[in-house]
């Protein structure tokens, strides 16, 4: 884990609502595992008090490291007001990785941001696997490639939410691991459905530290409250207590 | 080097640090070392431990405010006997500089058995006793507030060891320099303040409030002011070193509380929001004493 | 425009309001009717005033800080006699809204003697009684701190009013609501806080005070989640209305305070950063009230 | 008094280090008098909850109302850095104004930001007067249009404080009126000088309303602690309690 000060490589809007901002560096190219997170800012004097955001790698190509960031708030807004060689401060790569399977198959559910880490998961996953990849937003401008898509809005892809088809396919189809990310709500629908295949979460948190010291960002787990930021941000879904959430 | 290191020395009750830059106990671990070279930091402060394991506060535990962080952790921690087998260890291990144990009981006779406790076990050069985190029911505040019960506290404590003993106040009283009078009879060697505000945000869009428990503890930025105004009423009223913190994030917030009275400062919530805020205050004092030809111990105290 | 009244019509405790929006005491002047018209305000507080004149504290009285106010002013005012003959006379004349006078005394005969003065004068329709103005030596805050005090105090103004008697409370006390149980005990009608909580700033390239007193008074911003959490404690505490502020600069930042229990919000310091904050507030909240089908009273309190 | 959210009109950078806003306003420009300020600030997100700055009227020209600024601290760099067209909030006019002499002898004495009244001033008295101007700065980037400079450093006009020759030039020529503005220790010096010529100063303080409803702004005076904002800026020199400034 390191700290850096790193020009903005490349900033590009994507649809009406997220960016997505690509770093070049090397060290932190080479040490990021899926599952893993930055915590990140932009560096701009009305962001100097605010708290780092942290962010999931979402695509690395040799050094570069790319994230998709959907733009909600004051950090995000202020990343996405940078321009290309702005500086934006980072340190990471933090958290734990998804464990790497092989020779399984696999299905990946993902909604709205959950979508960037079980896209870089998918890049990492050897061909040993077979794959399955369900993501689902509010509307077509949260859709990303997957595949199989889904809006609630039904502006793209199949009308609903992502999990909605899952019961169903499950009872056609079996797979050996699933891989989840997204809004918490649908996260305990899917544990719920899923279980009892081995299921990992990347869970979310108002995060302060990022590096695990500060105790803010717990969910509550059979184990006690974790940290998402240093035990996570992936669980195994059955550790984590769905009804305290 | 050796010039260098004596402008910014400085001394608590009973021992000499050589940066008087301390961490705000529960917002630092020994993670930051990966940014910055320990030897930027006068002595290293752990997170509060109680005698039992604490679960702490169920999430969310944490709020930005437009000025400062919100927190209900709720002193979560694996308790004294894992600490002693697990932590302190390697905290031992690991440290070259002077360590700081935190500590706080939901009774008299849980602050003398973990002092107790502590006591057996070497490399440890200090004691913080919390008795002013707003996060917990029975710990910590409810001490904090009365000057009798923490004369008795104290007064009972000092006995047990000759250790550095620091007491951190709750700034959420009428008379802070009465509690640190009070410490001071009981025989603290030093004086620890602030300990975060009663805060507390709510969600208008919902009314739900931000945080699981309402009122919770607020540092940062918009404390500073508070902060500052605690320390120089508590300065003037003891001889022990005071200890400042409360939205501490530059040097020049730092001399500050060096004018106003204190003889180290911490570093609490800028820790998350600029994680080189320990080295850059750091480097900052050092160019102000060194262009003014000055230690630090010329301006401790010397608000005008 | 009658059901839009009375979306946002409350109550103090013997008083009804067209509008939840006070002014803070000290902040506030017929000078913004200017820039928005009387109506948008529930009722008109007069600055703190004295039975004798007071000079104040020597300038410099106001620093802005990070993120807020401090200001040592010192309740400077003509004192209770040219209050009396020059500003009644006029205040009364002009508004068309109710009008609070807000007075503080350095002893209980004085608080006595203000309010035996003022009840002569018709066109008053309450009292704030400040007990907590942290920038006087003998007025104010002696008074807020200790419960018995206030209870004797509110009891023996509570006997020579039928007027609304608001308490305005410190925040600068281990436990406010306390004191405000002590004021409804007494017979305070309503309770106002928060006044400005302690603090301090230095200039560092100097190591001088920035302001003539060391430590005065912060509000704005920065003590707003102070003043969220007190008023949360303080409306669970007590059955009278409570009017809160601190830091309120937006309808957003007033909803926070309803949800927290207050009956109605003051505008302070926001005056200053926006003149239009009391008619901007107004309008978000009935927006808000309005788009939800909601009154102020389903609110109030309501915080889960 | 009124409030307003104005255009920018012009702003050109002077030197170094100063500004000059001109705005255009009917209302504005018609009620103003030499003496009186406005509490301007940029309308960004940065500046929203901080407070007004006083700045005097500089010069009014049809509807057209200019100020010339120093750039010191945040709210003056957040106005140095508006454009032709972006807003800014500004209330007033504000203070007394002052007292307009005719066939009169005057000195006019002026030390870096305390230039703008005066020059203003200057152009409203009438012709019936005879007046000298003297202004001084610390250097010759604070210097401006006048009858005598005077800069600290040398760099321009004579070297010295601006106060240096009126003691010998009051020997030699007799002024019926002085009016001043600049650093609180040039008008204290200076109003030892000119003692008991009729000498009227304007004063600064820092301010939060402006309107003289907070009492913030005060001076010490012969009646008691005065606002700077609503009793003056300007005050006759031998009211002020100099010693305790
Ligand atoms: C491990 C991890 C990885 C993440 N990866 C990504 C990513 O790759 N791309 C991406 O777009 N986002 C990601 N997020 C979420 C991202 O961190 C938040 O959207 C961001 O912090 C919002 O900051 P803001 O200042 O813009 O908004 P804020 O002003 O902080 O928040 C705006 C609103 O969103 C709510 N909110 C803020 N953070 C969260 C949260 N974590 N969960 C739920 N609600 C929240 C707030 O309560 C508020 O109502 C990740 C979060 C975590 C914990
Ligand atoms: C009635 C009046 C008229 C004025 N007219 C003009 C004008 O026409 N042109 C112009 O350039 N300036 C004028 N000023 C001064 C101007 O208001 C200040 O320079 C400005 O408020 C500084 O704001 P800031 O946020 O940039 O700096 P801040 O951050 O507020 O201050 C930076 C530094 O300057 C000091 N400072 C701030 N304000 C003052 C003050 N009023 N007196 C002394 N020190 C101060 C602060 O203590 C601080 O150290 C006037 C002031 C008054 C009271
Ligand atoms: C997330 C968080 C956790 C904290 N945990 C503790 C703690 O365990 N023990 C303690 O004495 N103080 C704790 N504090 C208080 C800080 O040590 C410090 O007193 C306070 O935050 C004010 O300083 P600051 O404004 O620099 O953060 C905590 C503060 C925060 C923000
Ligand atoms: C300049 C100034 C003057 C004040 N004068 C008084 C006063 O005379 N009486 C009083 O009760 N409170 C006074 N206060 C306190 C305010 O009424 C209010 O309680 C406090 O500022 C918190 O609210 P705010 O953050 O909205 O300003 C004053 C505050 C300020 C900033
Ligand atoms: S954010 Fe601090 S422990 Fe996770
Ligand atoms: S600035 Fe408020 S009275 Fe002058």
């Amino acid at each position: 884990m390191q700290y850096k000060i790193l020009p903005v490589e490349k900033i590009e809007k994507i649809r009406t609502n997220y960016i997505q901002i690509t770093i070049k560096d090397e060290d932190f190219a080479s040490q990021c595992n899926p599952g893993n997170f930055f915590q990140i800012k932009a560096d701009i004097t009305s962001q100097c008090r605010r708290l780092f955001k942290p962010i999931s790698v979402y695509n690395i190509e040799e050094d570069s490291i790319s994230f998709l960031i959907k733009v909600i708030g004051g950090g995000t807004r202020a990343l996405a007001a940078l321009k290309t060689g702005d500086k934006l401060k980072i340190y990471g790569p933090l958290g734990n990785a998804f464990p790497l399977r092989q020779d399984s198959k696999i299905l990946m559910v993902s909604g709205g941001t959950g979508y960037p880490p079980l896209a870089f998961l998918k890049k990492r996953l050897d061909s040993s696997n077979n794959i399955l990849f369900l993501h689902g937003g509010a509307s077509k401008d949260d859709v990303f490639p997957c595949d199989c898509s889904y809006t609630i809005d039904g502006s793209f892809g199949n009308k609903g939410i992502v999990t909605k088809d899952i019961a169903d396919l499950l009872k056609k189809e079996s797979f050996d691991c699933i891989y989840s990310c997204g809004p918490v709500n649908m996260l305990k629908t899917l544990a719920q459905i899923v279980a009892p295949i081995p299921h990992y979460v990347s869970m979310e948190a108002y995060m302060a530290c990022g590096v695990g010291v500060c105790y803010g960002c717990v969910i509550p787990t059979n184990e006690g409250y974790l940290r998402v930021c240093y035990d996570g941000p992936i669980f195994e879904a059955e550790k984590i207590l769905w009804k305290e959430l | 080097m050796e010039r260098i290191m004596s402008e910014l020395s400085t001394s608590l009750g009973k021992i000499n640090l050589q940066s008087p830059i301390l961490n705000a106990s529960g917002t630092f671990g020994t993670e930051y070392f990966n940014f910055f070279q320990q030897g930027i930091l006068g002595a290293y402060v752990t997170k509060t431990i109680t005698l039992k394991p604490k679960i702490g506060n169920p999430p969310p535990r944490l709020y930005e405010t437009e000025a400062g962080l919100l927190n209900a952790i709720g002193l979560q921690n694996p308790g004294l006997k894992s600490f002693l087998n697990n932590d302190l260890f390697d905290l031992r291990e690991y440290l070259k500089i002077p360590l700081i144990v935190s500590f706080s009981g939901a009774t008299q006779e849980e602050f003398i058995r973990m002092l107790e406790g502590l006591e057996l076990h070497c490399g440890i050069y200090g004691y913080e006793i919390n008795i002013s985190c707003p996060n917990v029911e029975n710990e910590g505040i409810a001490f904090g507030t009365n000057p009798d019960i923490v004369f008795n506290l104290v007064e009972k404590l000092a006995r047990l060891t000759d250790r550095e003993l620091i007491v951190k106040l709750s700034p959420n009283v009428t008379d802070i320099a009465l509690i640190a009078q009070a410490a001071e009879a009981g025989g603290a060697t030093s004086i620890s303040l602030i300990n975060t505000l009663y805060g507390m945000a709510i969600n208008w869009e919902t009314g739900k409030s931000r945080l699981s428990i309402p009122v919770c503890g607020y540092s940062g930025i918009g404390i500073k002011p508070v902060a500052l105004a605690l320390t120089y009423q508590t300065a003037r009223a003891v001889k022990i070193p005071v200890i400042a913190m409360g939205g501490i994030h530059s040097w020049q917030d730092a001399l500050e509380f060096f004018y106003a009275g204190a003889s180290a400062i911490a570093i609490g919530t800028a820790n998350f929001s600029n994680p080189l805020t320990i080295p850059e205050v750091y480097q900052g004092l050092l160019n102000f004493l060194t262009q003014r030809n000055l230690n630090l111990k010329d301006i401790i105290g010397k608000v005008n």
